[in-house]
């Protein structure tokens, strides 16, 4: 059986399809209590359909969710002991911010001064106690968001699922309340799942991420880990920004051959077992691990390029070259004062890069 | 040519009747009668003659009110002057009843030529109905009053009634027959309220107060034509309706004296109240083919001829307005009236009420049978502020 | 690493034993499809539909009838002598007065009616809505707003003042008339229909249309109306069954050349010729309301969400 | 840059701003006379036409001297005006409530993910494609006591069976009622529907995961989400409901007696049938002062509350 | 009088009110022959609005609009030698792409051969020959924004507007036509003027940018001077990701202090004739300018401070410190491995910082 002590959401061999699509398929997913969890994926992949399915609101076509131990397949969503914050707010738009919170719990037959507390306690958390008695329309994006999350903490849930709900702010508040969600589950230690599409919110906020693709996880792993040890291209190229450089090229004991420039690779981290293997393979350097200029001799890979276009972003450029042939990325300090024309030595260290098969995708 | 002429004699019996007219027209004078019958009496075809009239899209000549409502068109110069027509026919020589002429006439001008002297005031009874209670038909209002109710309990129903404006009559009828000629020209020529407050017309209240009691909006039929049938096949005892009923009677088939009775004036008072359909002549626009004005003048001398007259009150069931016709040919019913005739006609309401104090009455009478909570006194007392505010 | 999921699966494993028992959904089972909920709800959709097709039904029957069946017999029950007859007497000889042509001449003036006044009314309320919302000109909101205004104006207030203002144009009593009528009272809800829809597409693409040098009909006939089929359609439905089932403004302004058919419906059935013939009566009833529920059933969806869409965000 | 060329520019400016605003868009302008003038002339001239007359004692023809407001006094001392308005106050909150009530029940239906929806709302829809002639005429018909509905029943051997409603003064209202939600109902339930539907799919979960019973978020959170598609069936019912016309003289004539006349028709009957134009025109004008207080709040409602939002 | 051989756009007390709301107050810009000015500001200080002005499509309640020399306040749209890209692409969805690009030649009535020649030329320049026959609805988001600037192109313009081209488009797209735009720039050396909310594309894009503000331009220059010498507080808080630290305290003679905390700035550049000012100030640091740990020793200003949180980005970490009882922000190297609760070393170049007037909020 599950074990409750570390588990707090299983999901075991899900499937879920729309007619004849099947949008997820045999998944497996397990979180602990407290754990942060990003499902992060490109539009379409089914994260929200997921979240759905944990929350209730979808019925599976197999497969079986436990929350805190509990077998909730075919659990009512208020039985689950879930709260959901959704993109679009969801507020009850004729309700006061107050009603809002509590009519969850008065429909539930709560006694009065529970409540009271309850919203209290919520709207403190939350600092939206000035707000209480206005209307959603008369709230910010930011505050509603807010309310929206007062929603699901005045239920005292074990489960908090997030569907995208800072995507409909702008920069500057997603930012904000980014960290006040940081901040929240720091206080709470809830499990929360959290959908988005940003990934500085993926990489800022969860303790693992699930990088979804197609219905099925490609990784689940610590943001650390999927940044620096992505297990295929799909992952490794959905992210960072600006995306990873793909070179193509062959693989031969251990040296990457590319358009007939060889980089000398061996201080590369390859998986157990594939250290000898030689193959078409496409080697990953992300555009911020390449150093400049100088900096460049010091790693074992070097070369030299000339600079194609130059985009300045303020304290950092990045710049475009070419390896061979082949496009080359790279993010250099602003006070190089890089020039398109110039020649001038990249490097990168092969520890930090990635190399994956050419044919399967997957990490050499 | 063609000339275009309206009217709403959609009932069988009309429609007959005016087919007289077109045949008559079209063999005599080899125009062509475009026929415009507008269903829906006054109410549906009045809005669309009067709009097309002055909308300066008039028709060949039209059935109408004879009356006050003309008076208006005529004013405003639409209708067409028939005076030349009616001298030149010397038409106050036949007339039956120069009253008739009268609401036609605007200052010493003749503008429309009444076709038929058309009377609500006959009491059609069912033969078959009181052979069934074994009784003998009534001769006058009381003995039908009192034959009620054995009829009821023969479940006959005693006045068989259609929906809508054939109530309309009933209340003129009954002030015609119970109250009496002058009780009529009192009140309708001389608008005199005391009149209403008096005790004749009070009988006549009365007497309607008694009709509602027998009369029930369930039981009443779609149309006038139905209380034809019923008395026919003695489901209702009786009605009160105008003249042209028995053309309705007569295309069912029935025969006057063998399947149905009628009583003019209720068997009571010895002159009928005599209303006229008319016809009016539209003057046509600028620039019409001179051949249709033609015919418009044709057709107003056809009117009003013997053969058109007899043809077409034959059929209607109603007294053509010349005396000069020989009516040997008329049916029992009709053989009645003449003679009542010869006391000269008593003007209906038509002639001597703007047709908005005739809605006013009709609306209080109609209120007053269906809404038992209205006393006599009520009604005596409203009937009497509308005709105290008539012009 | 072949597959993916296998290895979230090995991964996630790492906190939990392996021995989970796969056999099938645990908790409470999902719902049949027939609950007593379901059952009721079916009944009460049932019950309402009953309501709305008897009198459909009723006419069907009525006026397959023999006139002593209808008299002697029961509404519900289907004709037992079915008969055609009434249905052929109702389109070509019921009689109105001394014309005993049935509503067959009314069927074409109506049509005649109908294609101008329909063509006309979509294309001047299309219009209308193309202008208020991309050439807007100081007031025309205001002039919008009482165009709403006189939607709700009863008719028979107007008419009066339009017998005399057609009268002064000269078309009183001829096609254009009714034309101008249909137009003017369809005006209200077809541009407010239009107005929303326009309102609904991009501005983007008008001021790209404006940029690229188009003017006002360059852009509403070749940007705008092509993209407005769906709401075109809806126009025309709604102005066909509107002015199909028009009687006064037909009955006074279109000339008695030109009586549409609800106009001969009316002289027929209430023109009680001897005994009504009910089943005749039915038969004109239906073959005057044949035209809208054509329109209807075969647009269906379309008339459905053209109603909304237009009223909704109205 | 000198001073006086920009000045000059800046004139020159001012002067072209002026020219340009007649003949610019000119085509614009144009295509809008269509509409100015049907405002103008039509709703603005023929209202004021209307209220003119209805302070003279016009007759059959608009000629009439001014006579203040006795076409008023002699309305509201009229019984049938009277049971006119407040058959139509009546029959208005009646076939108000019901549609509004029974289009949202019957919406609310619909919205259960049933299957052959499209044929549930086809039936549903079907009679307002029909005019109101042809609903009042099979209303008739169904309703006629001795042939229809009743007189089929009460030959089947129900005696007791009654639906003699079309025939009672007392209950011919209800008649009209059940014509008039035949029609109606249908639409109702479209635009209800299409409400219902226009609800963000969010805020049904936010209610499931908060554990609010389904009738309770459609009454208490979807409801007044709904408000612009109420506002809108309230208005357009209302505006049938102060035209209602065609329906009554089709089914009843206004019968029994006096008992289902409606406003729209003694405007009628007075103009063209008793040749009274002013006191025609008179309830004509209370008829548009009631749209007024109808439609007024709406306006406000619709363009006012736009207004600030935006 | 303007001068012809140097502004292509030249706006002169440009004034628009919608009623009663202003939305552009007296505005000026001058805008140089084949110059890439970005519009930037918040949602709703009328960016759009001065493009649309500048394009003919609003009329303007005050001001002049010159462009190539002629004033074409009141010229329509088409003959201002203007092509327009919006935001939601405004393709004409009933035309295939070829009737998309040729619509406004046909309108303009040009011969048949010269459109074929056109629509050619410019599908070749975009790479959108392919797509010729197809309809809008068929095309990728990318896709359409090409045929969009396609269709802006074949009329052989001075100017390009742009409204937020890019903003419909995914991340990754985003970055790629932004290098589009870029190189199609530097190859037709038209005037281009650009309207984004995104601050990567103005920094990348921009020869100079202009920062607006409730419908006035608060700065217009270079991204290098508007990133690294804002002229007011709004300025530095709007440009910059994390945002600028703003750090309250008292100027007096060339040293700052803050919550009792006193840096001394004196290699702080003041603006001419400021340096002697004693005022309440606000005193900015750029996260990214902050130095950490050994490295802040270098640097005049530093001192030590206690990490609160921490969000790990890939290749950087956003920390969040104090200085007094003030946040602090800074950006660090992710292989720093920051944790909450250390303490570390901070520091910063007053060189690389800016003072603003606590008051006003105008650079000191
Ligand atoms: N009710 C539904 N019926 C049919 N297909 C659906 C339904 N809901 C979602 N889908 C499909 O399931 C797939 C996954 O949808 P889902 O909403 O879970 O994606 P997502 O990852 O949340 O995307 P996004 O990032 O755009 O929100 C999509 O292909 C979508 O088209
Ligand atoms: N047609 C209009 N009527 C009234 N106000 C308008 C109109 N168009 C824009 N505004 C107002 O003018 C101001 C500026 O709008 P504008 O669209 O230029 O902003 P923006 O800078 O482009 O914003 P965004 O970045 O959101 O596109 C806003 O306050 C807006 O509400
Ligand atoms: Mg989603
Ligand atoms: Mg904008």
């Amino acid at each position: 059986m599950i074990d409750n002590t570390k588990t707090s959401v299983s999901i075991r061999n899900l499937s879920l399809s729309f007619g004849s699509v099947q949008v997820l398929q045999e998944m497996n997913l397990d979180v602990k209590y407290g754990e942060f969890i990003v499902l992060l994926g490109p539009s379409g992949c089914g994260k929200s359909t997921l979240l759905n399915c944990i929350a209730g609101l979808l019925d599976v076509t197999g497969g079986q969710i436990y929350i805190s131990g509990k077998n909730v397949t075919w659990e009512e969503p208020k039985d689950r002991g879930i709260g959901m914050v959704f993109q679009s707010y969801a507020l009850y738009p004729q309700m006061t911010v107050r009603k809002n919170l509590s009519f969850g719990l008065r429909v539930a037959g709560l006694p009065r001064e529970e409540i009271d507390k309850r919203v209290k306690r919520a709207s403190e958390m939350l600092q939206i106690e000035p707000l209480l008695d206005r209307k959603p329309a008369n709230l910010s994006g930011g505050q509603r968001q807010r309310v929206a999350i007062g929603r699901a903490l005045v239920r005292d849930v074990d489960v908090f699922l997030f569907d995208e709900p800072l995507s409909n702010l702008d920069a500057k508040l997603r930012a904000d309340l980014r960290v006040e969600i940081k901040r929240l589950h720091q206080r709470l230690e809830n499990t929360m799942i959290y959908v988005t599409h940003d990934q500085i919110e993926a990489m800022t906020l969860a303790d693992r991420i699930a990088i979804m693709r197609d219905g099925i996880i490609q990784q689940l792993d610590t943001p650390h880990e999927i940044y620096n040890r992505p297990v295929n291209l799909f992952v490794a190229g959905f992210i960072g920004s600006p995306a990873m450089n793909f070179i193509k090229g062959d693989l031969k004991s251990r040296t990457f051959v590319a358009d007939g420039v060889t980089l000398p690779i061996d201080h590369y981290a390859f998986q157990p077992g594939n250290e000898a293997l030689n193959a078409n393979a496409i080697l990953g350097v992300r555009p911020e691990h390449v150093l400049v200029g100088e900096a460049a001799n010091a790693v074992p890979v070097n070369f030299e390029s000339e600079i194609e276009i130059v985009e300045p972003m303020g304290s950092d450029t990045i710049a475009w070259a070419r390896i061979g042939t082949q496009e080359f990325t790279f993010r250099a300090d602003a006070e190089l004062n890089l020039e398109p024309g110039q020649k001038i030595r990249l490097g990168f260290d092969p520890a930090r890069a990635s190399v994956f098969d050419a044919a399967s995708g997957e990490r050499i | 040519a063609n000339l275009e002429v309206t009217h709403w004699w959609t009932s069988a019996g009309e429609a007959a009747a005016v087919a007289e007219f077109a045949r008559v027209f079209e063999e005599e004078t080899g125009h062509t009668w475009v026929d415009g019958a507008l269903a829906g009496s006054g109410t549906g075809a009045n809005p669309v003659i009067i709009s097309r009239i002055i909308g300066g899209n008039p028709m060949g000549a039209t059935q109408m009110n004879t009356g006050r409502d003309a008076e208006e068109l005529i004013q405003a110069g639409l209708m067409r002057d028939l005076t030349d027509i009616a001298d030149e026919m010397g038409i106050r020589d036949f007339y039956v009843d120069e009253s008739l002429l009268e609401p036609c006439t605007y200052e010493g001008r003749i503008y429309c030529f009444p076709v038929n002297i058309h009377s609500w005031d006959w009491l059609w009874l069912s033969t078959a109905a009181y052979e069934e209670i074994g009784e003998p038909v009534p001769t006058n209002w009381d003995e039908y009053v009192a034959s009620w109710p054995a009829l009821q309990d023969a479940g006959i129903l005693p006045f068989g009634l259609a929906t809508g404006w054939p109530i309309s009559g009933v209340p003129g009828v009954l002030m015609a027959g119970i109250g009496g000629s002058d009780l009529v020209l009192a009140i309708n020529r001389d608008k005199d309220v005391e009149a209403v407050r008096g005790e004749d017309f009070r009988r006549v209240a009365e007497a309607l107060d008694a009709l509602r009691s027998v009369v029930s909006p369930d039981m009443m039929v779609p149309a006038f034509g139905d209380v034809g049938n019923q008395l026919l096949e003695g489901t209702a005892a009786g009605n009160i309706h105008g003249d042209w009923l028995q053309g309705d009677l007569q295309i069912a088939g029935g025969v006057p004296g063998e399947d149905y009775e009628c009583l003019p004036g209720l068997g009571l008072n010895d002159q009928l109240t005599g209303g006229g359909d008319s016809f009016y002549f539209p003057v046509l626009p600028d620039g019409t083919d001179p051949e249709v004005i033609e015919a418009q003048t044709e057709l107003a001398r056809l009117l009003i001829s013997p053969d058109a007259q007899l043809a077409f009150n034959l059929v209607k069931g109603s007294m053509p307005i010349r005396t000069d016709i020989d009516l040997s040919s008329a049916n029992a019913c009709m053989q009645k009236a003449i003679p009542l005739l010869d006391n000269g006609l008593l003007p209906s309401g038509d002639f001597s009420l703007s047709s908005d104090t005739q809605q006013q009455l009709q609306d209080l009478s109609i209120e007053f049978i269906d809404n038992d909570n209205i006393s006599v006194d009520d009604y005596i007392e409203r009937y009497a502020s509308i005709i105290e505010s008539a012009d | 690493m072949s597959n993916p999921a296998t290895l979230s699966t090995n991964v996630a494993l790492d906190a939990v034993k392996t021995d989970i028992t796969l056999d099938g959904p645990h908790g409470p089972r999902p719902k049949p499809f027939f609950t007593p909920r379901r059952i009721i709800l079916y009944s009460i959709l049932f019950v309402a539909c009953l309501y709305y097709l008897f009198p459909l039904y009723v006419m069907i029957t009525t006026s397959f009838k023999t006139m002593p069946e209808i008299r002697f017999g029961n509404i519900f029950a289907p004709p037992i002598e079915f008969t055609g007859e009434a249905w052929s007497k109702a389109w070509s000889s019921a009689c109105t007065g001394l014309t005993c042509q049935g509503l067959s001449p009314g069927f074409w003036n109506s049509i005649k009616i109908l294609i101008p006044s329909v063509i006309i009314s979509t294309a001047v309320a299309a219009v209308n809505g193309y202008g208020l919302v991309n050439w807007k000109f100081k007031g025309s909101e205001i002039f919008f707003a009482v165009l709403i205004f006189g939607s709700f104006i009863p008719y028979q207030v107007m008419l009066y003042p339009l017998v005399m203002l057609t009268r002064e144009m000269g078309i009183f009593g001829t096609i254009p008339a009714v034309i101008m009528v249909h137009t003017i009272f369809g005006m209200p809800i077809l541009t407010l229909l239009f107005r929303n829809y326009f309102a609904s597409l991009p501005p983007e693409l008008f001021k790209a249309a404006r940029v690229d040098g188009a003017g006002f009909w360059r852009i509403f006939f070749e940007v705008m109306l092509p993209m407005s089929l769906p709401i075109v359609v809806v126009a025309l439905i709604l102005q066909v069954t509107g002015i199909w089932n028009d009687f006064l403004f037909g009955v006074v302004f279109a000339g008695t050349q030109n009586l549409p058919m609800t106009v001969q419906l009316n002289n027929i059935v209430n023109s009680a010729q001897g005994t009504p013939e009910y089943n005749v009566n039915m038969a004109a009833t239906m073959l005057t309301g044949l035209v809208p529920l054509i329109v209807y059933f075969v647009s269906g969806r379309l008339f459905v969400r053209g109603v909304a869409a237009g009223a909704v965000k109205g | 840059m000198t001073d006086a060329s920009a000045s000059e520019r800046q004139e020159s400016g001012t002067a072209r701003y002026v020219r340009q605003l007649f003949t610019r868009n000119i085509s614009a302008k144009i295509a809008a006379t269509p509409m100015i003038v049907t405002v103008l002339v039509i709703f603005i001239g023929c209202t004021l036409w209307t209220i003119y007359y209805s302070f003279t004692n016009s007759r059959l023809l608009p000629t009439g001297t001014f006579v203040g407001l006795d076409q008023y006094t002699r309305l509201f001392g009229t019984s049938r005006w009277n049971v006119s308005v407040w058959n139509l106050i009546w029959y208005g909150v009646f076939s108000l409530s019901f549609t509004l009530v029974i289009g949202f029940l019957l919406a609310v239906l619909m919205d259960q993910k049933i299957r052959f929806e499209s044929a549930f709302r086809t039936i549903m829809l079907y009679p307002f494609a029909l005019s109101f002639i042809v609903t009042g005429l099979v209303w008739q018909w169904i309703m006629n006591p001795t042939l229809g509905l009743q007189g089929t029943m009460r030959n089947l051997g129900f005696d007791w069976f009654t639906f003699d409603w079309i025939a009672r003064s007392d209950m011919v209202i209800y008649a009209l009622l059940i014509a008039g939600l035949w029609q109606g109902t249908g639409f109702m339930m479209v635009l209800m529907l299409a409400g219902l539907r226009g609800v963000d799919e969010e805020i049904w979960k936010a209610s499931r995961v908060d554990g609010i019973p389904t009738w309770r978020t459609y009454l208490f959170i979807v409801l007044p989400m709904m408000r612009g598609v109420l506002v809108t069936a309230v208005v357009l019912a209302g505006s049938g409901i102060v035209r209602l016309y065609d329906l009554v003289v089709a089914l009843t004539r206004g019968g029994p007696g006096i008992s289902s006349e409606v406003p729209a028709k003694y405007v009628y009957d007075y103009m063209f049938t008793a040749g009274n134009i002013g006191q025609g025109l008179a309830a004509s004008t209370m008829m548009l002062l009631t749209v007024m207080i109808i439609i007024i709040p709406w306006a406000y409602l619709e363009f006012g509350g736009r207004g600030k939002k935006s």
